[in-house]
């Protein structure tokens, strides 16, 4: 295994504290492991918190600051936080406007989060909503299953929300434009190679040469097929065809190319010129856009495409001030 | 003829338990890189070292604050999936486990209201490929063992074979439940990586409690 | 070799056609293969025109915009582009008050801007500076050699000296800056693993499982030495001693750790923990910090780390409003 | 009694260096790759396809507007150090070259001047592990060899000789110039790709021309 890290057990508490000496106008509670905002909690504001595993960075604590979350909890690699850092971060976060929990649809993350809402409403008097990402094509949405995984629609959705809490809406309000979002949303992944855990230290799967995974997520698990490996220009194609069958798109949609930590941005644009034609093809115009590594699978080779059904209101929030360490626009 | 379960019993399980997951580490999170995303060995033993911690520092006195603080450590500790679940069964063993060191029946009433626990929890159903697969089996086989009057080190050796059986059961299965449903009939044809520790926690009871 | 490509050959034009239109706000030259600033050329505002290799993105088109560059010159992968684009670029950006060429110090990119600026001297009446970025300690300075490598300092040095030309200073003080900028900063790299030209196919070097290159410039081209992978905290030190034996630095640095394209953001702020720790040790104070992969060397695992003494100028201008593809505050 | 070199001459001189390099393409990289980054066989590559492109579609009618078309296309279509060296190559050449068809003494003229202006441009001397170091000494052959009155392909031939003999040289020697100087001693023990490809570029040259 190479990486760039001490011990495989220290990843996440060194990453946190780089982040803290590299963005000090972010607050990091290094015990809970939480990213605040510097100035959570915004009285009157609805606090956003989003969570879940490390490895998928700037994604969460990177999108924390004006406009987007309030706090982030990181867990360990790929292992949803626990709930003490939800109850931790929601306290923090809480203005007295309530408080919105971003979770992506991994029974992980769910378990976690509705223990950490559970501890919420039994020992303080927060109110907690909670919206749940499931924009993952590539797996089967079934009541009998966990259903569909959230990956790149949640990068969009903190962003948006993130402006609407901005704008001082309630909790009402933010949740349900939070479902409004999950539902206008699909994503599709792919990728080149496997990525190493480093507590385990081997690669997650084995991929030979000529081979290439469709239809996988953010943790390094195996995908829906392995098929030989394509230009850019049929990749496009097979992760845009299952998002267009999923779900009507019409014009004026926010197009996001993902990359998934190992790929660099020269090959992210090869892959958006490519699906920015299938989408003009299929008459669906692009009204925003958004290319590069925002939601990894750590060092993972590979990209997703997500499409967003905008609106003009979708497409205003998205546009007002945003000012992360991974986002950062309009202030 | 009941043999009385104490805190040093427990302690002397959950000990046991610990070392195991620490000596197969690698083959769980094995199995989860096959079917998840290669953790579950990691998640595990991170979390039953804060157990031991606990029980090295500060072990609560009682049986039922002994198994409270393991479903709360478990909780705080591990995360994931096997977090939750973990935890919530031990929390409701402490739960069902009463003042006192437990009799026969109240083991098997407390693994019964920890697998009920899981099962509130994570909503998986037998055949979903999950850890309740081999959990569920070696919980009816205790009740049966111990309601047949069986000495609880019998029971718990019948429960064990009964996960056995339960874990080799999720190979064919294809998941409907945790990370592994991701890969629909792919998850086909390995074992489940929850199924595999819970049988080493199961296997682990049944070599260390009942026995005078 | 696994690529999100199409054929390798048309690999630096599919990626532009992905950024002009994922970059509405840019102009894309495609014939000449120069990003330009939408509103070029800025009329009294000195141009600052970059260029080089393609292969390193976002540099050079992804710092195109309003506060950095004015226009990007996209060589071939690892080549330097030819005279005709940097003489397109310079014409396109000339908005009265002459044109800052910014050239890293690599044989190719120095005879190519020389000739341009030749052509354009000969054949029309724009004044043309050149600042020359030589900032890479791996490589020995001598007269009798091609000199340093620029690597990371160039990212740091277009941000400064584009916030100087955006207050309308004239070509001599920017260029001067250009040279103070250049002056004070230093910087040394490391590769994990090798790259893979597109054209070529195969890695450039081979590394074995456990070693990594030491002095790596980021063109794939070896190190200047091989040594066993060690941890972050020690790959750190092997980074910032020769930096810091190289020229004094004092109070108030610019911290700059770069990614090379395949590391993910989760390493590079391991490894950004540990280099403020060698510094705070050294008693260095980090004014201003920048953590990611700006300069990259297409899928290359690694990082670089850039120093730059600052003072309260530079520090202004590093803090101006920038408004580009790959960095963007203030606006 | 000297055989004048034409358009025609040149057009073939071109055409079997363009051949030649296409060969050897990966070769040239790989030579690259080892102290460069691995673009040698592809810039010449690209730059002499789109000679040929021109040889094909307008060819100019006289060898100096041959010549400089060369380079100009070369200037324009390579880029990195071989684009600029070799550009400057071809553009002295058709400066040295006068009106109509080379002599013997007009070819070396002008290879001489093509020599100055690579050394002009790069800065190079002898022993930096350069092209100069293959083409320098192919110049001194030619000169030499034409100023004893030899025939232009026997003359070439010494030439292309010497041209080989110090490409191998080139293989000791540390960097100086270029790319490849950035790795210091590492650079020994490797031929340098430029003084390949221009070995190749003399060879073609013995191959074409100065045959009755
Ligand atoms: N809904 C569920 N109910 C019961 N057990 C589950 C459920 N989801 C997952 N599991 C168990 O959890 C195991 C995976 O645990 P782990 O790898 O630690 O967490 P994660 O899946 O979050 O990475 C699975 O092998 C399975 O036995
Ligand atoms: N200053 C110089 N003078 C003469 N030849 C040089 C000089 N610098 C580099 N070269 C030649 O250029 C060759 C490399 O060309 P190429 O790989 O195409 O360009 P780049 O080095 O820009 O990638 C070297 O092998 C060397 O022979
Ligand atoms: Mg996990
Ligand atoms: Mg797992
Ligand atoms: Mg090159
Ligand atoms: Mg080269």
């Amino acid at each position: 295994m190479k990486k760039l890290i001490n011990d495989p057990a220290d990843v996440v508490s060194d990453a946190l504290r780089g982040m803290a000496l590299a963005h000090p106008e972010l607050r990091v509670d290094h015990e809970n492991r939480v990213v605040f905002r510097g100035d959570a909690p915004v009285r009157g504001k609805v606090g956003i918190v989003s969570g879940g595993g490390s490895g998928h960075e700037p994604m969460h604590g990177g999108f924390v600051g004006r406009g987007m979350l309030d706090a982030a909890c990181a867990g360990e690699v790929f292992t949803s936080p626990v709930p003490d850092q939800m109850q931790a971060a929601t306290a923090g976060v809480d203005g007295g406007a309530g408080v919105l929990h971003i979770v992506k649809n991994y029974t992980g993350d769910i378990m976690n989060f509705e223990m950490a809402a559970e501890l919420v409403a039994a020992e303080s008097g927060i109110e907690v909503a909670t919206v749940v990402v499931d924009d993952d094509v590539a797996v089967t949405d079934s009541l009998y299953t966990a259903g569909r995984r959230g990956v790149g629609t949640t990068v969009l959705l903190e962003k948006i929300v993130g402006a609407a809490a901005e704008e001082g809406r309630p909790l009402a309000e933010v949740a349900d434009l939070a479902k409004r979002v999950d539902d206008a949303g699909r994503s599709m992944g792919m990728a080149l190679t496997s990525c190493t855990v480093p507590a385990a230290g081997t690669p997650t799967f084995e991929l030979a040469d000529d081979e290439m995974e469709i239809g996988i997520g953010i943790h390094g698990e195996p995908g829906r097929r392995r098929v030989k490996v394509a230009p850019a220009r049929e990749v496009a194609e097979m992760l845009i065809e299952p998002i267009l069958s999923d779900r009507m798109f019409t014009d004026g949609v926010i197009c996001f190319v993902n990359g998934m930590g190992g790929t660099p941005l020269i090959e992210l644009y090869v892959v958006y010129a490519e699906v920015a034609a299938i989408l003009e093809r299929s008459g669906i115009r692009i009204a925003r856009s958004l290319v590069g590594p925002y939601m990894t699978s750590l060092e993972m080779a590979g990209c997703s495409v997500t499409l967003l059904q905008a609106d003009d209101e979708l497409l205003r929030l998205w546009d007002a001030p945003v000012v992360t360490p991974g986002l950062r626009w309009g202030a | 003829m009941s043999v009385a379960v104490g805190t040093d019993d427990l302690t002397a399980w959950l000990r046991r338990f610990a070392e195991v997951v620490h000596e197969r580490r690698d083959e769980l999170t094995a199995l989860d890189a096959a079917i998840g995303d290669a953790d579950h060995g990691s998640n595990m033993d991170r979390g039953m070292a804060a157990v031991v911690a606990v029980l090295d520092d500060a072990p609560p006195a009682d049986p039922a604050g002994l198994l409270k603080k393991t479903g709360a450590t478990l909780v705080s500790k591990v995360g994931g999936a096997s977090g939750p679940l973990y935890g919530t069964f031990f929390l409701r063993m402490a739960g069902a486990a009463g003042d006192g060191d437990l009799d026969d029946a109240a083991v098997a009433r407390a693994v019964r209201a920890g697998l009920e626990g899981v099962v509130a929890r994570g909503k998986a159903e037998p055949g979903d490929k999950t850890m309740v697969d081999a959990l569920g089996p070696a919980c009816d086989a205790l009740d049966a063992a111990v309601g047949a009057g069986k000495p609880l080190a019998d029971a718990l050796a019948a429960a064990a074979e009964a996960a056995v059986q339960g874990r080799d059961a999720t190979v064919p299965m294809v998941a409907r439940k945790g990370r592994a449903s991701y890969l629909g009939e792919r998850s086909a044809g390995h074992m489940d990586p929850g199924a595999t520790s819970v049988t080493l926690l199961v296997e682990a009871a049944a070599a260390t409690l009942g026995r005078p």
